[in-house]
């Protein structure tokens, strides 16, 4: 087999094989329902509550401020859903960012179909949240601001504390997407004034399938989806212990080694960066160049496209993403491309390259490598090319 | 789920079956669960409590609070088995989950309620005893804060 | 360690070690997003499509009307909201059962605080539904008839072709809650009428976390959880690829051994309860005698208390589970049994014992002598039982 360079880490990762381990025996030893009296269920109890315990333990939060989901998606809709539905005496109006994640965005357009009126507010350049416009959108009427840790696409880390207390100084609550940023970032929900917080565990080497809501006590949201008395009476449905468990290590293992493996990643990363402006002409880079996701690169290539690029890519066996519409079901380029600014057929050639702690010097060279050949044989191919070449000859 | 303690009680249960021609029988009901308890005092002429049974119709806490109440009142005077709250049984249990809180309830309670027969059957009153309810609302477990 | 004879697998079952096999490449080896187009992503698509395959192939539906949630209690939530959501304008009215499980009746009073007005038709002394007083509860304003194919705690199987017929009879959506049912009794959309299947993994030995919602072609709800594009774009959310392999094992090997499997869990069941309601007097059984789930026994054993009775049994090794309001976080006796017409004393001394394809015969006569020995027990400490005794006596 052909060796695969996997390089898109912010879609998901591969799960560690000790996440996998400790996971095993509760599929076929501690299989008990965790809400049963009997000892296999007092098993799966235990390990659920250590999960518990070390996740708020990275958060600085309490144990039972955690509640179990079934990923990244559910934790913001309901974070916004119930937060909409509890508050909506107060008010009706939610402020967040144009370049959230579309489990954020979608969420508010059918929030605002239903009722609720939504400010979108815009990035800077490097997708950096305007702060004063920010501060400028709030109304008596704002009872939630969400905007998301870090970027998926660019990578660009927000300003999290800052608007934290921008939304604690006008009394409204807080959500962050932080499905990229739990386990590579460190983060404290007290220091940022976090009321809310969603994270993923297959974006940290644990398990897909599994997620958290952090919910700070006294947030006065209820369940999203009713049923059973798990998750204190907040989220119904059997527990997935296996995933719990996983997403347990795989935090714990993410907090613990998080200083080393984010230093090398960001060596890796800026050799990357450096070496593909240098080399590959008409390239730009995407993303905050310091404020970012330690693993993240996001490139556009002058007058290519992404899904050819990603399909010569994965022909030598490198795993990247695009913001490309060709790629998505929406035929849209990335929002988030467009919101910072770049025009259509720019957003078109972009690459997202997000590295792990499984990637080495050898791969990135290799990749940066490969990306020249690659883009060398699209913009011959590329009509674009071709009138931006004879345009250059003419002056 | 229960501490070695109550477990201890549960599978061991102390004092439990009837006593005949007892000094006082207390009867109480948990409108929250629907659980039963009753409860046997034998008590000599120096008002000392000689002997202590009872019976349970109830869960693993209610069986386990029952038990020790027994314990903690045989051979203590009325007064001094007054002291015996659901506290000090939940605490000589090494505590109960917050959701079986209120079965220790059971066990204050008819203790109380077996006094009280005492005290009728023998036309005295005693000191600080108030007439026990047969079904006992109070000893709401902190419940999930209604958001 | 002490024989454990798990007789709870209504609660959860043991994940079938072959499921766990077929689950594990896809952790550390095919863990690529099913959504991205490089090869890695495309061995987990087409695993995904194969469980989907199998999962419709079973239920007679076509592939594209199966889709994967989080488990049981989502795919209700689904079906209930987002059905009342999108038929808001034809009507508001939903009828459902009073023994339906929770994930359907905390749902409906959701929807009754936000507008919708919900039947719960009665059921008989068996936990039969009333037919005649479902009919009659139709209005013109009614949307969704949502009736489960099999109750949790008492095993009764509902007459579900003919709720579909009632239901489509006066053009009204029909959803079934067959968590327990899928797996253990043969199911055809088509022939029973069923126009929406909730479904969950671990109750036939495949994993946690994971279910589907089978919704027919034409349906138009939309989402529950918003966000990205998967599913067809109805359920936001990185698939959960090793718990759709998983629970599509797990789905074939149910409908492969069905036939076999059941037919000796009856024969075990019915000796359980002929020999229960033989040798321990002042007992009942629950639920319909013949159209019961094949590994479904359920007691009522009078003057004594269903959590006490749960722990003996876990002392001697034997898991089961009970309808007393004393093992559940509600303190109200289970809503099943008193629908049924039991007393609340009566509901708090009920047992429920669950086989599985792993039961034996001698555990099934350990597990009766076991209850014999403990209601005995049981009895001497009741007070209800000395006064039931003396009473006899004065006769
Ligand atoms: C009939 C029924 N419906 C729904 C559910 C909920 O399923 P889950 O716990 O997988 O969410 C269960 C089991 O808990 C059930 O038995
Ligand atoms: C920023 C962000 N939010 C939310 C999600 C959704 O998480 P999940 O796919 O686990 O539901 C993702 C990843 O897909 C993400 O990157
Ligand atoms: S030309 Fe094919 S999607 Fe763009
Ligand atoms: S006395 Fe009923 S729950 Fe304990």
């Amino acid at each position: 087999m052909k060796k695969v360079i996997y390089l898109d880490n912010a879609a998901t990762t591969r799960t560690a094989p000790e996440v996998v381990d400790a996971m095993l025996p509760y599929f076929t030893e501690y299989y008990g329902n965790a809400s049963t009296i009997y000892e296999l269920g007092g098993s799966s109890k235990k390990a659920m509550n250590e999960a518990r315990e070390t996740i708020a333990g990275i958060l600085g939060a309490q144990e039972n401020e955690i509640y179990f989901t079934a990923g990244g998606s559910e934790s913001d809709n309901w974070a916004l859903k119930a937060t909409a539905e509890a508050y909506r005496a107060k008010g009706n109006h939610i402020i967040t960012s144009k370049i959230e994640h579309h489990a954020v965005l979608h969420t508010c357009e059918y929030l605002e179909k239903n009722g609720f009126e939504v400010t979108y507010v815009d990035v800077d350049e490097n997708g950096k949240i305007k702060l004063g416009e920010l501060e400028k959108a709030i109304r008596p009427t704002t009872i939630l601001i969400s905007v998301m840790f870090a970027n998926n696409e660019i990578g660009t880390i927000q300003p999290i504390r800052e608007i934290g207390e921008i939304a604690h100084k006008h009394g409204i609550l807080f959500h962050t997407d932080a499905v990229q940023a739990f386990g590579q970032l460190p983060i404290n929900v007290d220091e940022y004034h976090i009321d809310m917080l969603s994270a993923s565990g297959h974006k940290l080497n644990g398990p897909k399938g599994i997620g958290f809501l952090y919910i700070r006590k006294g947030v006065k949201i209820r369940s999203f989806i009713h049923g059973g008395a798990q998750e204190r009476k907040r989220r119904a449905g059997t527990e997935n212990i296996p995933g719990i468990v996983g997403f347990g290590v795989a935090a714990k293992r993410a907090a613990e080694t998080m200083q080393e493996r984010t230093a090398k990643e960001i060596a890796l990363r800026d050799h990357l960066i450096d070496r593909v402006l240098k080399e590959v002409p008409y390239t730009r880079l995407n993303g905050d160049r310091t404020d970012r996701l330690p693993n993240n690169a996001n490139f556009s290539f002058q007058f290519i496209e992404g899904e050819s690029m990603l399909i010569m890519l994965d022909m030598e066996g490198i795993c990247g993403s695009s913001g490309s519409a060709c790629t998505s079901g929406s035929l849209d380029p990335s929002h988030v491309l467009l919101a910072i600014g770049l025009p259509h057929e720019i957003a078109h050639g972009s690459l997202r390259l997000t590295l792990s702690e499984e990637t080495t010097l050898e791969d990135i060279d290799f990749v940066v490598d490969t990306i020249k050949g690659i883009v060398g044989r699209l913009r011959d191919m590329s009509p674009l090319y071709e009138d931006f070449v004879k345009k250059q000859a003419a002056k | 789920m229960y501490s070695e303690k109550v477990m201890d009680h549960f599978q061991h249960p102390r004092n439990m079956g009837e006593i005949e021609d007892a000094s006082g029988v207390g009867t109480v009901g948990n409108a929250k669960c629907g659980d039963i308890m009753r409860m046997y005092l034998d008590i000599d002429d120096d008002g000392i409590i000689q002997d202590v049974k009872f019976k349970t119709f109830g869960c693993g806490a209610a069986v386990a609070t029952s038990s020790m109440a027994t314990e903690l009142v045989k051979g203590k005077n009325i007064q001094e088995a007054l002291q015996v709250t659901n506290k000090a049984v939940m605490e000589a249990l090494d505590g109960l989950p917050p959701v079986k809180v209120h079965c220790s309830l059971l066990a204050e309670e008819a203790i109380h309620a077996a006094l009280w027969d005492y005290a009728e059957k023998h036309g005295i009153k005693i000191e600080g005893l108030k007439k026990p309810k047969s079904d006992i609302h109070e000893g709401e477990e902190d419940e999930e804060e209604e958001y």
